[in-house]
């Protein structure tokens, strides 16, 4: 009987015990779990805040999950170490497990820069878990007055949460626009000014050069007073379990499309990985949720001897703010051709390059966004397929009927 | 008045029975007269009547003609019309016994005659032809006269009266018969006539029929295509004809005959070998307007045999008893049972078989 | 298993599939008091090609379900060879809406995703769009695919 | 001249959910979205009254209503009649109807009534009991001739066999779409039955149904050629047809389009007119030999059906035809439909069929010859109670074509000669032939038969009948209501009550 261990317990790792499962219905599987709480999707936790969900249905597979696939969680234990010659985990409490096949699914840690004064901050928190996030709740009062350090996808979420439980919000940013990394300026600005309208206040183009207590003075001179601080910088994958036992890893873990590491037996999966982008071409730290839950699976019908690749990843992201949506996919290599239409509450950006679609950025109207996604994935040729219509609207009567026959005649 | 025979319709329920020699034997009319009895009920006292086969040996070779006459004037102008056509051998009253229960009796009489050769050659019809165009011609078109049977060597004998008292009225003890059938009539709308009775006979094909065919007008119109002319519009007259047609001019065995009468089920047909499945298929198909659909149970009588068929359905009561070289057949077992006490085997037809039955060859 | 094809020789383009689809998730009993005045949110999308040839897509409840995979709040899943939503589960997100490659998931006018359940969760029993078109053209047959 | 229009679209707004369904199937354009007032609008002039958008709206919030703006009354002349001549007067031409004569002259049938046993014979469940309506149509031999052997020698003159007393009439494909010849096709192959080209050749996709096909010779000639003529199971000698006895037909070049005019052999766009008379027939003698020409052609392997209108003298016809070699006759009465007539000519040509059928049945019995032919009664058979009816007159089987497309769902909105019908039946316009999914058209045809079938039985088993041959030319089973004396006379049955 194998024995399977998974140092982690995001989605990665359910998909992980998902994909062993699907293959090994008898080796052990053990579940180290840093957080006391079953899986659950990070990015819920501003829908925690805007009361959209609970902590019971943000359980993310249900009560019974563990138990129908027979896996074993060991519930605020972290691995300090791996011992690939005796393949051994060493947990922080000194113990020990032995693995077989092992997935480190560490996911990522915030990252915060050094900032003068930043410990004469009484309130002030990261937002990454649930429990950063009962933190936070506790700390905020309608009163509240709260700065987010970082105007990306976490800050502007946890900004979106606190909206209605705070007097204001400002969101500050080295970056001149919002969400800078999947936005560019015009679709940053249609985002920003949307979230301008629900009364976010944003200081861009500029950091924090120093705190005292409840006041923050930006690089550019502007002052802000504060109860709350959220910093949301960034995040950082977590490596080092891997790298100490000599595994290649450089802004994550290196996986190849299988999610093997550079170690044998020793698999990893989700946000602390670095893999193939095929839309760029490039390897990326593309911390998705949907690609974590791909490897994962990935990771684990291979841990239990099946076969299974994720080799077509690319980054997306599907965000909202107060109603307003944005999808964007892939990316915009150099020399790339755009395809745009846009109104006031509305913007398409196409971008193509060598008769392929590379990539995509669309807010306000979502409709069907995943036939461009499609399209990007299986790197399609555009000369294939109709893309004067389709570029107008996503539509499978632009590509062609023998591609619909296949889909709407048949199982797929 | 209510309307007679021929202007209206009559459907009629009723009593059959007929025994048969296989031997030849001839068997006077008692036993035939006493199985009526237990079936009254099955007559309602407006007809009864007998046919008996063997009956004039002497006379073998003539048609004996069975006529009842209106009057004397009406005796006449048909006997003008037959001497046209035949040589009368022999002209008789057919002698009756008077009785109460047997009232408005015409002039009966039994003709035999013999066809003459220069009217069939300038014709160019053979003697049974000319036997039945000029017994249709007396029939259909003389007034007052009515030929009620035509065959040689047989004769119907029937009267407005239960079918005991008819028997007894034409002393039928004094005749002797290798097969006798007899019929107790139950009309529903008709006052009785004396011609309306039964068995309805069209040279020596006599029958005897209980039931009430649905098929009837389908098959009227049919068979008058080819020269019957149904003028009592029972259905003992049309299914005599539709013997007559099938066996004397198509030339259809009993067999065939039985098959396009009461003809197979096409699932049953479906069942049958590639040659019955040919000849059944065949018959249905040639014939679909004899199909006789609606209940009856039917004695055919003839010279030499008689066949019994029933319903495909099995709608109407037959059954048959069969003892040494008897054969006996009936609407009810009763009638059976006092024509051989002692009978063993008695069964029920299927729906649709005939039950068939020839005299011994040269023993009639 | 039993699914949801399209025979487009026969679409008429008449769009009631999609009216049909809205009425019987709307959860109402009167089509007039469903749709009336209201803009629908069907399941089901009626296209029209370059030669002017209709058909309607709705979920293929593929056998490798992105829209599963890539759902934050684990609020889709596949019982029994059908995709099914968890609606008390899903936040909204709309990741569905952009993974799906045949545009079968869309989002229902207050923000949330949907998607074509068969008419399993409905008071319909059949789905709606197969019953109500006028030519034959939806069918619900088990073609004997392989899942 | 301008009239108010015939129809009104009555639209119930407060149920209109806007979903443009009347809209998008509407072929005359009645009916529009106004994006301004966010309302339907409607053109009623071009309204036809077929009732595809009223039975196509999920909230039955349209309706169509005749209008009851009317001109002064006048019992001599009717709207109707007025109109008429006001549109003669602008054009100078012939008005064209479709479908049968709608006008109230009497329909026999009605006055028809059937009997069924009580008592003195027993009625026959066909629940319970088999209860046959298989048909033979083709000439029956006079005398039967046996083998060496003394068996039967069964072989035949060719005979059609129907598992009912039904079939479906000739409607050319042309005047009728390939959805509709499709679904007749199926229908008929899968009843047993036979349906009928018309005049307009053989699709050469439906070849493979030709053991269930009749193929029709008209005075066009149409699309015949050898291999048409040995496509089918019998061939139908067209010389009359009930909706306009004593002239051609005539299909507009803008039907002959596409594989219409490479079936009917014709240049596309041109088009197709059908003489009046055969010009190969003036006369009985010129009919004998074309019957036998045709049986020449196809070896004697197929019967020979010539259809005739039902006409004054149609007994003395019949009999002629019945001499002429024909194995069967298809009597075609004045009710009957078309695709496009003279209106004059289809409202006031011909007699009906209850007449015409009744004569001709016992003038060829009268005749002795009612065994050399078999008798298919047409032109406005509506149920199974006037199948039944007809055949106790004297039919062997009966053509339907009206129900049959009633079946695949036209409405009677009598527009056929338009092109546009709206219901893929009376159309070659692609996306409305469409609206006939032939899976739906032919299913509901074999509905219609099925449930025709089940309703002759019930009938038959009324009568104490268990198979059809009994009740054929089985007058006593009917009576009239209401008829007068002449007429019972001529139909040859009885008053009821008599």
């Amino acid at each position: 009987m194998k024995k399977y261990v998974i140092i982690g317990n995001g989605v990665a790792a359910a998909g992980c015990i998902e994909g062993i499962r699907s293959a090994d219905a008898e080796g052990s599987i053990t579940v180290i779990s840093a957080e006391s709480y079953p899986v659950y999707c990070r990015p819920l936790i501003s829908y925690y805040l805007e009361n959209k969900t609970d902590l019971q249905r943000m359980n993310y597979r249900g009560e019974s999950f563990y138990a129908d696939h027979n896996a074993a969680v060991l519930y605020g234990k972290n691995a300090a170490e791996i011992r690939t010659d005796a393949k051994q985990i060493i947990l922080d409490d000194g113990s020990s497990i032995a693995y077989d096949a092992l997935c480190c699914c560490t996911g990522s840690s915030p990252f915060v820069p050094p900032m003068q004064g930043l410990d004469t901050v009484e309130k002030k928190f990261s937002f990454m878990t649930i429990d950063d996030t009962l933190a936070l709740e506790k700390a905020v009062t309608p009163e509240s007055r709260v700065l987010i350090i970082g105007a990306g996808l976490i800050g502007l979420k946890c900004a979106e949460g606190l909206h209605d439980r705070v007097r204001s919000i400002t969101v500050c940013d080295l970056a001149p626009r919002v969400l800078s990394s999947i936005l560019d300026d015009r679709c940053a600005a249609m985002m920003q000014k949307h979230l301008e309208d629900h009364g976010i206040s944003f200081i861009l183009g500029t950091s924090a050069k120093e705190f005292q207590g409840g006041h923050a003075v930006m690089q550019n001179g502007t002052e802000v007073d504060f109860d709350v601080l959220v910093l949301a910088v960034g995040v950082r994958a977590n490596t080092a379990l891997v790298k100490n036992a000599g595994g290649n890893v450089g802004r994550g873990i290196a996986v190849d499309d299988a999610c093997r590491t550079s170690l044998p037996d020793i698999y990893a999966a989700g946000d602390c990985t670095e893999y193939h982008d095929i839309s760029s071409d490039s390897v990326k730290v593309m911390a998705l949720m949907p690609n974590a839950y791909m490897q994962g699976r990935t990771a684990g019908v291979n841990m239990a001897g099946g076969e299974a690749a994720f080799d077509n990843a690319i980054p997306m992201n599907s965000i909202g703010f107060f109603g307003f949506h944005c999808h964007t996919a892939g990316s915009q290599p150099e020399g790339c051709e755009m395809y745009e239409e846009a109104d006031e509450n509305h913007i398409k950006r196409l971008f193509v390059k060598d008769d392929r679609l590379t990539g995509f950025m669309i807010l306000g109207t979502m409709h069907r966004t995943g036939i461009y996604t499609a399209l990007i994935r299986n790197q399609t040729p555009l000369s294939s397929v109709d893309f004067d219509r389709l570029r107008i609207e996503p539509q499978l009567a632009a590509m062609g009927s023998a591609y619909r026959d296949k889909v709407l005649k048949g199982a797929v | 008045m209510s309307p007679l025979e021929g202007q209206v319709r009559i459907p009629s329920g009723c009593a059959v029975s007929a025994m048969i020699s296989r031997d030849g034997r001839r068997m006077n009319g008692e036993s035939i007269i006493q199985s009526m009895i237990p079936m009254h009920d099955r007559s309602n006292g407006l007809g009864g009547g007998f046919a008996a086969y063997g009956i004039y040996p002497e006379y073998r070779d003539f048609y004996a003609l069975h006529i009842f006459f209106n009057s004397k004037s009406a005796q006449a102008e048909c006997m003008t019309l037959l001497k046209e056509y035949f040589e009368i051998v022999q002209d008789e009253h057919i002698k009756v016994r008077k009785m109460p229960q047997i009232t408005d009796e015409p002039i009966i009489r039994r003709v035999f005659v013999s066809p003459m050769q220069s009217v069939l050659r300038h014709l160019q019809i053979d003697d049974k032809e000319l036997v039945v165009r000029v017994v249709n011609r007396i029939n259909a078109q003389l007034d007052g006269s009515y030929v009620f049977s035509c065959g040689k060597n047989m004769g119907a004998f029937k009267a407005v009266g239960f079918p005991e008292d008819v028997g007894r009225y034409y002393r039928l003890e004094e005749y002797e018969a290798y097969s006798w059938t007899a019929h107790g009539r139950y009309p529903t709308n008709t006052p009785g006539w004396w011609g309306g009775a039964h068995p309805f006979c069209m040279l020596d094909y006599s029958i005897v029929h209980n039931g009430e065919i649905s098929s009837y007008d389908a098959n009227r119109r049919f068979i008058e295509m080819y020269g019957y002319k149904c003028t009592l519009q029972t259905d003992t007259e049309v299914i005599t004809y539709i013997a007559d047609y099938l066996i004397r001019r198509q030339g259809l065995t009993l067999d065939e005959t039985a098959a396009v009468i009461a003809a197979p089920f096409w699932s049953t047909i479906e069942g049958k070998s590639e040659a019955d499945k040919a000849k059944y298929t065949y018959l249905r198909t040639v014939f679909p307007s004899l199909l006789v659909t609606g209940p009856f149970s039917i004695i055919l009588g003839f010279n030499g045999g008689l066949m019994a068929l029933n319903d495909r359905l099995k709608l109407r009561s037959m059954v048959v008893g069969e003892q040494d070289d008897m054969v006996y057949i009936a609407s009810e077992e009763a009638a059976i049972r006092v024509m051989a006490p002692e009978i063993q085997n008695i069964w029920s037809p299927a729906g649709g078989e005939p039950v068939i039955v020839r005299v011994k060859e040269g023993a009639f | 298993m039993k699914r949801i094809y399209v025979k487009e020789e026969w679409c008429l383009g008449c769009h009631l599939c999609e009216y049909n689809c809205a009425f019987a998730n709307s959860g109402m009993t009167d089509m007039v008091k469903a749709l009336r005045g209201k803009t629908i949110y069907p399941r089901i999308q009626v296209e029209t090609d370059e030669n002017g040839v209709t058909y309607a897509v709705s979920c293929r409840h593929c056998n490798d379900p992105l829209c599963v995979k890539s759902c934050i709040a684990g609020a889709l899943s596949k019982k029994d060879g059908v995709i099914e939503i968890d609606h008390s589960k899903c936040v909204g997100c709309l990741t569905c809406v952009l993974v799906c490659p045949y545009g079968a998931v869309v989002e229902d006018g207050s923000g949330v995703a949907q998607k074509c359940e068969l008419c399993m969760k409905n008071t319909c029993g059949a789905p709606a769009c197969v019953k109500g078109c006028p030519n034959g053209a939806i069918v619900y047959e088990d073609r004997g695919e392989a899942e | 001249m301008n009239f108010y229009p015939e129809f009104e679209v009555v639209r119930n707004d407060s149920r209109c959910i806007r979903c443009r369904v009347c809209e998008r199937q509407c072929a005359n354009e009645v009916h529009w979205y106004d994006e301004d007032g966010k309302v339907m609008l409607s053109d009623e002039s071009k309204c036809v009254n077929c009732q595809r958008c009223v039975t196509l709206c999920p909230t039955r919030a349209l309706k169509i209503v005749k209008s009851d703006c009317r001109l002064r009354e006048n019992a001599n002349y009717s709207d109707q009649t007025i109109k008429e001549i006001y549109r003669q007067a602008e054009t100078g031409g012939v008005l064209l109807s479709s479908m049968g004569n709608p006008n109230p002259l009497p329909v026999y049938w009605d006055k028809i009534l059937i009997n069924a046993s009580q008592v003195t014979n027993p009625p026959i469940d066909p629940l319970r009991e088999p209860m046959e309506t298989r048909v033979f149509l083709g000439k029956k031999p006079d005398h039967i001739t046996r083998n060496a052997d003394g068996s039967l020698d069964t072989k035949l003159a060719p005979q059609l066999t129907l598992s009912m007393p039904v079939m479906f009439s000739a409607m050319s494909y042309g005047s009728i779409s390939y959805n509709a010849h499709a679904s007749l096709a199926r229908a008929a192959s899968a009843l047993g039955i036979y349906y009928n080209t018309g005049e307009g050749g053989l699709h050469e996709d439906f070849y493979k149904y030709g053991k269930n096909t009749i193929v029709q010779v008209a005075s066009g000639r149409f699309g015949v050629h050898k291999d048409y003529l040995e496509a089918g199971a019998a061939i139908e000698i067209k010389m009359g047809q009930g909706a306009k006895p004593g002239i051609g037909g005539h299909l507009p070049g803008t039907k002959a389009v596409g594989d219409v005019s490479k079936t009917r052999m014709i240049p596309e766009g041109s088009d197709a007119i059908s003489p009046a008379p055969h010009h190969d027939i003036y006369s009985i003698e010129d009919l004998r030999q074309l019957v036998y020409s045709l049986k020449e052609a196809t070896e004697y392997r197929l019967p020979v059906i010539v259809k005739v209108a039902a006409v004054h003298n149609i007994a003395a016809i019949a009999s002629g035809i019945a001499r002429s070699g024909a194995d069967i006759i298809a009597i075609d009465g004045f009710r009957g439909g078309t695709g496009a007539a003279p209106t004059r000519i289809r409202d006031n040509v011909g007699i009906p069929i209850e007449l015409a059928l009744a004569a001709v049945d016992k003038r060829l019995r009268d005749e002795g010859i009612r065994n050399n032919v078999s008798i298919i009664c047409g032109g406005s058979v509506r149920s199974a109670a006037d199948v039944v009816k007809a055949i106790a007159l004297g039919a062997d089987a009966c053509y339907i074509a009206t129900a049959a497309c009633l079946a695949m769902g036209c409405h009677l909105c009598r527009s056929c000669h338009t092109g546009k019908c709206n219901w893929g039946i009376a159309t070659q316009r692609p996306d409305l032939v469409k609206r006939l999914n032939p899976d739906i058209g032919s299913q509901r045809l074999i509905n219609l038969m099925d449930a025709w079938r089940h309703e002759i039985k019930e009938l038959m088993g009324g009568m104490g009948i268990n198979s059809i041959e009994a009740l054929r030319g089985n007058r006593l089973m009917l009576r009239g209501v209401g008829l007068t004396e002449k007429e019972l006379e001529i139909l040859g049955i009885s008053h009821a009550g008599e």
